[in-house]
């Protein structure tokens, strides 16, 4: 089965862990707008991320991170920066959307 | 796909009176269910504090309107869920929920969730 | 695809609406169809458009104008929240593409749509 | 005392425009001079009033108003924020008890007050 | 010197983190709207709050504990409410306000 | 009191695009500046980022006008102050910043704070 694409739209740490109480082994994690923030961990959802075996996938989109001055942090992070194309792939490519504010 | 076999999940993670208005999650449930879909419900930390029935809105000079939760079970079928945690650090003695509150672990409510046709985060 | 967007936030409280804005032109551009956003909450305020925009840029009123026009988009506002942000008698008149409906309206073109997608 | 208030959140979006109101109410109870309320961010919102107001209650707009004739009370919406909210030809007429006022002003208030309370 | 009151309109862990980076002694926090769910701990506030010798004072509004529910949270937390009169005597009394959110 | 002896202390909290305008924070300190009252203004964590001077705004369709912050010292006398954590935890070799940010212990920083006639956390 598919996974969930969650959404994280702020860097609220209630949002961080709602967000990662409902995440599964498939899902997928994309930091938008102010979502980026959390690139200046130290936060849990980077943490998981960075954890080999990491069970889920996380993304930045670009605009985003630019519009914020973040890149040397996602290039730090190695994290996988995707434009609003790519964006569209994973929201159909998944099986639902959930948005966390 | 028949009505009837639509099943949507709401996550409700706003604490009362995130907006002036007690209904704002509250009715997007009731639309839900006066169409006659199946609803899985989701309670967070603060979101559980929703169903608290001791509420007194007016003393904040805030509208009512929260009791409308209890309204939901009367129009389609509805399964309550919130995390272990979230019920034993709210449940005591004098607790009175709106709604029964089923417990889950966290994967059990990532599976419930994964089975709904469509999710929102209200 | 067919996708429903729900916005939740006023154009110039949260830059999300900026964000939903580029989610929805990006969807058009690939191909999918994004039949209806439904503003709940304050995004209700989406509807009106501002004598200045920072900067010369198209305002978010006017950017979501031209999506139902061009891509036959409805942009509906949530009945109940518009109720309780306006009389009618108080504003003039709303930009044509935008007009009320009710959170059953909404659940109804979700159940017909592939995905939601709230911001 | 005198108190400039200042509120920047809309009136449904959040119940503190609720907690803002109760403040004033109490410091006018209380002897003390709120002389202005200044409205900014999403607070310009708090101008207009629904057609409906959830459990028969008084709604914010109304009740700053009452504030307003009852107390002297100036709400001034901030120009800034208005101008990227509305256009003066798209809304109808105001409430004749808001009126715009720039920044600097809300600072010239300010310095006149003992203390400033921002919800 | 008079003390800083310091309003906490919301249970955001950032705007706790902020607000007691700027709390010294002798200033003032007070819980106002969902800033009461903080209440429902643990978190920084209350921990520091229940250590004996806490140089600052924490209070809550008594109307917006009601208006959610958490009189009996307050009851256990030993927490002073504050009727809105009381507020308003706090806010004259001390030097100035500052309001977290 | 003389407009000149009044200092306004602003805690900048928000990172850039809270709202939409990138110039929210900024046109309550440029109003300030315009009446001549000194500022001082407190950087937190998220804050701190609206003075980074590679930002791309219009790459995310957002308004630009960030760069303000250069002009304020032009106006009134300002002093920008950062958490030396959030200093460091911001600052490499390629970072810019629109103002100059001294570090600050948080106890220097509160008493900075205390100085000042009106504050405002925005």
């Amino acid at each position: 089965m598919k996974g969930i694409l969650h959404q994280l739209l702020s860097a609220d740490p209630r949002a961080v862990k709602d967000c990662l109480s409902f995440v599964k082994p498939g899902d997928e994690l994309l930091l938008i707008n102010a979502g980026v923030h959390l690139l200046n961990g130290p936060n849990s959802i980077l943490a998981a991320h960075e954890q080999p075996g990491c069970e889920f996938r996380v993304f930045a989109l670009e605009t985003d991170v630019k519009a914020r001055g973040l890149q040397s942090r996602a290039e730090q992070r190695a994290l996988r920066l995707l434009d609003d194309q790519q964006w569209l792939e994973h929201v159909c490519g998944c099986q639902q959307v959930l948005s966390w504010r | 796909m028949k009505v009837a076999d639509i099943r949507i999940g709401l996550i409700i993670r706003s604490g009362p009176f995130q907006g002036r208005s007690a209904r704002d999650q509250l009715d997007v449930a009731l639309a839900a269910a006066s169409l006659g879909f199946e609803l899985e419900l989701f309670f967070t930390d603060e979101g559980i504090l929703q169903l608290l029935a001791d509420r007194d809105a007016q003393a904040g000079g805030l509208p009512g309107g929260h009791k409308g939760w209890k309204a939901l079970p009367g129009l389609t079928s509805v399964t309550a869920w919130a995390a272990e945690r979230v019920l034993s650090s709210h449940v005591d003695a004098s607790t009175k929920f709106m709604l029964e509150v089923k417990p889950a672990s966290q994967s059990q409510m990532a599976c419930r969730l994964a089975d709904c046709e469509h999710c929102l985060v209200v | 695809m067919k996708i429903l967007v729900i916005v939740n936030e006023s154009p110039w409280g949260s830059s999300l609406v900026t964000t939903a804005l580029r989610f929805v032109q990006s969807a058009n551009q690939s191909g999918h169809k994004v039949p209806a956003v439904f503003f709940q909450n304050d995004g209700i305020y989406n509807a009106f458009d501002g004598r200045v925009s920072d900067d010369g840029m198209v305002s978010p009123s006017r950017a979501w104008q031209e999506i139902g026009r061009e891509h036959h988009t409805r942009l509906l506002l949530c009945s109940a929240a518009f109720a309780r942000r306006f009389m009618t008698e108080s504003i003039g008149k709303l930009p044509e593409e935008f007009r009320e409906a009710g959170l059953p309206q909404m659940w109804d073109i979700a159940r017909r749509c592939d995905r939601v997608v709230s911001f």
